[in-house]
């Protein structure tokens, strides 16, 4: 596959992997945070470590749409595909995701109607296949995938279909990235900024990051080879002693992003004053709402939604995860009480959490491997 | 170049390794957590779930679960405890299965081929030749009687073309929306005149692990023919009856055939981590071994899905003694079902009961069973 | 986050004002282009498709130069492997 | 009195008819008519509906039409030809039955015994003894784990006592609506070691038909439990294994026995119309020697269904040569399942393929089989 | 089961029949139509023709509520079920006859919702049970269960349920006898008259038989001894020289019916100036219809029916089976093209109707028989 | 047309005006009455239902009545039957 296969190649990992090696300063480590939950994923699916300097440890952030969902949410999500007539529809992502009363599939499974979908434009068909079934997208993503369900939402419009509504979830990606970086008992040294968000918001909205905090911030694509020449890149910022946002992904992220997808967000949402993370508490102007002009295909204002918070559970440690003080295998419920089937903290909901991918990609030796698939 | 990259630190293990020493290994902090967890996985299975959902049919963890939790809780007996492919008694091998596609007719096939192909195939997995199927009938009314001829012909095809029988058989009519359609389930017996022992358990360290085809081609198709993703592809499934390439590759390498899967529901991940558990050895496998077709691949990438844990209809995985490999490669390739038959990695000693992948990339991951269907990770 | 795949765009859909036919390694798949200028887009372009819909157009030339970077510090160091591998053997 | 009622026209024939001389017999105009239709029925099965109704699942005719122009149709091969409960070759008997029961849980059993029961039962008609089950499971999403637990309990219960065991299995999970709780297909494996060689065509007139106990329970007691009817009764089903039963007779009677039938979907009426269809015999029925609790007869008055096309689960049919009819009344009435068996009828040899009743009124009429499930008769 | 048993005594019949022989005049032949398919029902079901005199015909007339429903009637009816939100309510005994598209059972199977109930009052529970469906009654029948249908539909206004309605398609016996002694080439001695609709009207409106046409009528019974009774009680009259009304029945039907049942009907629906019979053509003043104090609860108001009219196929020689000139095997596509299996006339759609009773119950040859079941 | 079963009441219903439940040969239902007077009906009547309405109230005397007719003519015919059966017996 071509804009693929070419940043998957061993070698260059190995000539990279050596420069990096090279950068490191004796002596020193260095915490980088991707951001972003594809990037968590390509790192543990792609076995990215093995290429790391020892010096380097990933941590694994906020940055999965899914995850950062709170149980609340989802329940009055389910409580809106639980209402007659109603067809929730979802990205697959969402679908085992677990609130309060259980997952999507367990909601499904209880006798609601909720369907997977690859596209808000899928949930829009099926409303108009189904014109007297109400018809809910389950709205959820950073600014990468607002810009979908705007255009979905204005096309609804355009085409006269009332039985079509959005419940919005969408998230912003720059105050959770400030919230981290406010918090106390953190220490990074650079962040790989998330490649798909940056096409929409270009690299402009970091610059505070680079400024401010004076962290290097490298805009990166999702391929390996990718990822591995922004942990390179950020390397060689500290070597030079520079923090600068840089944009690695050049081939997809135009440094100002892309104008008609942030226009189609501003027609259809609004910032809210605040919205609650998952495992980071409630982060003020971090979430999109539905504006009034397009109250009618607002799930929120259509349904009366019951708006249970369920707090996060006591044993979870996800927290101290997301800021890189634990790796996910210190936490003490990792692998016993929390695992994919029954996630307890947030960084185990999706396979882009840092739990979830350690879990099901890194869960062993890495040492004693080695030994096992040496030739 | 000055700087030879530290072993601890990059892939060139794979070279610096030729040159390590023994096997000592002094277990870290990270490894006893990961003990731990691994014997929480291999304690007695528990449902936590009040309701079944969809998961429990997906050939996965919970798939597994339930199996054992309940189905092998309530009946055990020897025959039944292996949970293979088939039960062997008396020289006769024993299966079923219940077909549930949709939709019933997909390129390449329908639900009446993939219901003889499929129990042929246990059969034939058992180191069976297949004799006699039965097959019975859940209809949902309304259901149009030329699709039933349609699937009728098509079973009577594909067992001629497996030299079997459908020898007795049921129907049940349901009303509407008590069916999808025409559910099918097959019942296969076979003779045991192959002269091979067949077992997971079998599988030892050194065992050449090897696939019969290009895999996930059945699984798209199905996910392709629903119309749901609104994605065109030239894809066909892959349903065919396997019993004549198990038979040329047992003739060819008698009992160095360890053990014999048909990679369906869960893919060959979920086969091999079922081998990996059995046999307690640790498989490792060859990304760049694994024959995938392009088509299935760009689904696969679109939808965040990865194709080991997409469905085969007519792939097998067998795994065959280290000095036996190549004869069983050249036995599968000389059957056109086998002809981009691979081998694509091997059964190791550690860690036990885990299935690991060397990436395209070069790196490591576990290959862990899933919990239900491999979802679409879109966003 | 947020899954983006390349695919190449096999024809624009001349009924449909937005939507475009995007082949992703055989398979294919009707896109939306609105997020993206229509004049700037031919057959043979290569986009990042999320959700159905193109998210940006894919710039070769940026593509390539990353690549040349890459080739750049891979290459002289494969040689070098190479070589080394090469007097492994010798010594072995 | 003075006028004896002449022969034609009154039910004093019984009588009369000792007296009366050979079989002389001149066609009517009447019997050309039936002569045509009988000829009409007997002729090749072809379907005239496009879809699939409920009724083609009831048993009856439409099911028989079903089964003989699409699936025999199809499949055709001598093991199958026979259409009975079971094929028998090699010294085995191979059988399979899907059970869809609604509800799951009924007074007296389960879908779980049923599916067990059902099977040894069908294994048990061929003379076999059965030896081993497999068992597929269709579960609909939302079905409770609970429930599942409780419905393989039951399996493992009637499989303890049957003497098999369920060896292996399937199980597919299907979406809310595309099945009603819990779908099993069982299939069966039995022994030939009876030495019986039983068949519906081998019934010869004279042979006596006898009843192993009380007809229509299982099925008035599902449409009770159904609570549509609002009816209540304190009925339970009979569902039963009958293998020991059959033993028993088989025991006693030796090749006396002709053929073994459990009167299952479309009950003793359907049964023996497969009887007296293969062995080309008219099959005539004592009305009043047919058992039926008062119960049973009650429901069947109040919605009009006759109680000889209500299903039973623990009830079989055996026609037995007229010598042992005794024999095998004093076999059947030996074992706890049979205690009630009755001679209900004998085989005659005209008109051939008909079912006759001798009303408890003392006339004459056919009883045939149904289109598809009894209806009520209600207004 | 009393008030069933006793009268199921064959020693009785042979008496009955005895008697009746007694009281036939030698040489004559006598043809008794059974208005009622319940009769029909009885006569073959029991094998009552085995104890009737030779000179003594039954014609099985045309009183067999399912039978008379026109087809382009039940195509209405399926036109109903099939629209969105519909629940349609039926019993048994209407699910398998044919109309010009195929039966309830067959729109079933195309999807319709279309349940059996025992009773009206069981679609009223559904309707209870369903507020989001509009559920209807499909209700057939004559005088016997109008009553029933009228009640319900009484109880749904007093409950104030809205989503009820009825299909009615009640008709009344008397202008259907009195049509058959209309036409010209009928030949009948006397009637055995339909026990429990006059359990309803009582046995008057019969007088005008006996007085206007001079026939015997015996309001009877539906176990086989009533009937034999009844036979033996016109063939009295007969030999007396008498036409009269009698109540065999007496301990069901009260000389002046159920007033409480009248006033039901009359509440809530009027007489149809025409309505069309199977097999009879169209009768005025033969039906019932909803009036319109209670047009909301009048499915023929509520939906849009198309009222197409199917006519009778040109095989079927039905007219002249339940006038008695032909006997069910005498016409040509009896038991081949024309069975319970597939209808063709009215006299085959249920069990109740000549043809199909005679199919089911009676197609043997009775001198075979007589051999084979002969000890 | 029109079936219709007799059946024993059992039980009026306190809480409902018009249902009874009706036994048939040990078959219980409950049957609106609301066709008949209330006052005439007691537990141990026998009521003729159709299609889950009590139709009728069963008049025990002229179903007696009827019986005695029955058997007034049906016994001395069984006599004479079981004579005429024993004579053929002896001749045989
Ligand atoms: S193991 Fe579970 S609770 Fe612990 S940090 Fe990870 S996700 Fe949170
Ligand atoms: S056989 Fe059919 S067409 Fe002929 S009279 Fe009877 S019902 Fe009518
Ligand atoms: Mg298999
Ligand atoms: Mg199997
Ligand atoms: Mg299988
Ligand atoms: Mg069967
Ligand atoms: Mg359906
Ligand atoms: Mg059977
Ligand atoms: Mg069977
Ligand atoms: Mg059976
Ligand atoms: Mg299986
Ligand atoms: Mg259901």
């Amino acid at each position: 596959m071509r804009f693929v296969d070419e940043y998957r190649d061993a070698g260059q990992a190995r000539a990279l992997s050596a420069q990096m090696a090279a950068l490191c300063r004796p002596g020193h480590t260095y915490k980088f945070m991707e951001v972003c939950g594809g990037h968590t994923h390509t790192i543990y699916k792609h076995g990215l470590e093995d290429y790391l300097p020892e010096a380097v440890t990933l941590i694994h952030g906020p940055g999965c749409p899914v995850c950062v969902i709170p149980m609340g949410r989802l329940d009055d999500a389910i409580h809106i595909a639980e209402q007659p007539g109603v067809i929730m529809t979802s990205f697959g992502d969402m679908m085992r995701v677990p609130g309060g009363r259980g997952s999507f599939l367990d909601a499904k499974a209880r006798g609601a109607d909720i369907r997977m979908v690859y596209s808000p434009l899928d949930a829009l068909k099926i409303a108009r296949q189904n014109p007297g079934r109400r018809v809910v997208f389950m709205a959820i993503g950073f600014e990468t995938t607002a810009p979908s369900t705007a255009m979905t939402v204005l096309r609804a419009e355009a085409e006269g279909i009332h039985n079509f509504s959005v419940f919005c979830n969408h998230v912003t990606i720059i105050p959770a990235i400030k919230a981290i970086l406010d918090s106390p008992d953190l220490h990074l040294d650079g962040f790989i900024g998330p490649g798909h968000v940056s096409a929409v918001i270009g690299c402009r909205p970091y610059e505070f990051i680079a400024h401010t905090y004076g962290k290097p911030l490298v805009v990166t694509g999702f391929e390996p080879l990718d990822v591995l020449r922004s942990v390179y890149q950020i390397l060689t910022q500290l070597a030079h002693g520079r923090s600068q946002v840089e944009n690695q992904y050049a081939r997809v992220v135009p440094w100002n992003g892309n104008p008609k997808a942030l226009n189609a967000i501003s027609r259809v949402m609004e910032l809210r004053p605040y919205f609650e993370w998952r495992g980071l508490g409630s982060i003020s102007h971090s979430a999109l709402k539905m504006t009034e002009k397009y109250a009618a295909y607002d799930a929120e204002r259509i349904f009366h939604i019951p708006g249970v918070r369920v707090a996060d559970p006591k044993a979870c440690q996800c927290g101290e995860v997301l800021k890189g003080v634990l790796k996910p295998w210190e936490c003490k419920v990792f692998g016993t009480a929390c695992t994919p089937e029954t996630p307890i903290g947030t960084c185990m909901v999706s396979s882009e959490g840092a739990c979830a991918a350690y879990y099901n990609f890194g869960r062993f030796s890495r040492q004693r491997v080695k030994e096992a698939t040496s030739p | 170049m000055t700087t030879e990259p530290s072993e601890e630190t990059t892939a060139a293990w794979a070279e610096t390794a030729v040159r390590e020493a023994g096997h000592l290994h002094r277990p870290t902090r990270e490894d006893q957590v990961l003990e731990r967890i691994e014997r929480a996985r291999r304690g007695k299975a528990r449902i936590r779930e009040e309701l079944i959902t969809l998961a429990h049919g997906a050939g996965g963890k919970a798939t597994h679960t339930l199996i054992e939790a309940v189905f092998l809780e309530a009946f055990r007996n020897p025959l039944l405890e292996p949970l293979a492919d088939g039960a062997v008694t008396d020289g006769l091998a024993i299966t079923t299965d219940s077909y549930v596609v949709k939709p019933l007719f997909f390129p390449g096939g329908d639900i009446g081929d993939l219901a003889v192909n499929g129990t042929v195939n246990d059969l034939a997995m058992c180191g069976a030749t297949p004799r006699h199927l039965t097959a019975s009938f859940i209809l949902e009314e309304g259901l149009p009687i030329a699709d039933l001829r349609r699937i009728t012909a098509s079973m009577a095809a594909a067992a001629h073309a497996a030299g079997v029988h459908i020898v007795t058989g049921d129907t049940k009519v349901v009303e509407n929306g008590k069916a999808d359609g025409c559910y099918i389930t097959t019942a296969g017996i076979g003779a045991l005149d192959r002269g091979a022992t067949l077992s997971a358990a079998s599988v030892t360290p050194g065992d050449a692990v090897i696939v019969s085809g290009p895999i996930g081609d059945h699984g798209m198709t199905i996910m392709l023919a629903r119309g749901e993703l609104d994605l065109e592809a030239h894809l066909t499934s892959d349903t065919a009856p396997l019993h004549d390439l198990t038979g040329r590759l047992l003739a060819a390498c008698g009992d160095g055939v360890r053990c014999l899967r048909d990679a369906t529901r869960g893919g060959v991940a979920t086969v091999l981590n079922e081998i990996a558990a059995a046999s307690r050895t640790c498989v490792v496998l060859d990304e760049n071994a694994v024959p995938v077709r392009p088509q299935v691949r760009g689904a696969c990438e679109l939808l965040g899905i990865d194709p080991l844990y997409v469905a085969c209809e007519g792939r097998m995985v067998a795994v065959v003694a280290p000095h036996r490999a190549d004869a069983a490669l050249d036995a599968l390739r000389s059957h056109p079902l086998g002809t981009d038959a691979a081998l694509i990695g091997r059964a190791g000693d550690d860690p036990p009961g885990l299935v690991l992948l060397k990436t395209c990339f070069g790196g490591t991951r576990i290959v862990d069973l899933l919990v239900g269907d491999p979802l679409p990770r879109i966003c | 986050m947020c899954l983006g795949i390349p695919g190449e765009i096999a024809e624009i859909l001349p009924d449909h004002p937005d939507l475009a036919m995007v082949d992703i390694s055989g398979v294919r798949r009707a896109i939306n282009i609105g997020l993206l200028d229509r004049e700037d887009l031919a057959p043979g372009d290569w986009v990042l498709i999320h959700v159905g819909f193109a998210l940006s157009k894919i710039d070769e030339e940026e593509a390539a130069a990353a690549l040349d970077f890459l080739r750049s510090i891979g290459d002289p160091y494969e040689d070098e492997i190479a070589a080394l591998r090469e007097s492994t053997i010798e010594q072995g």
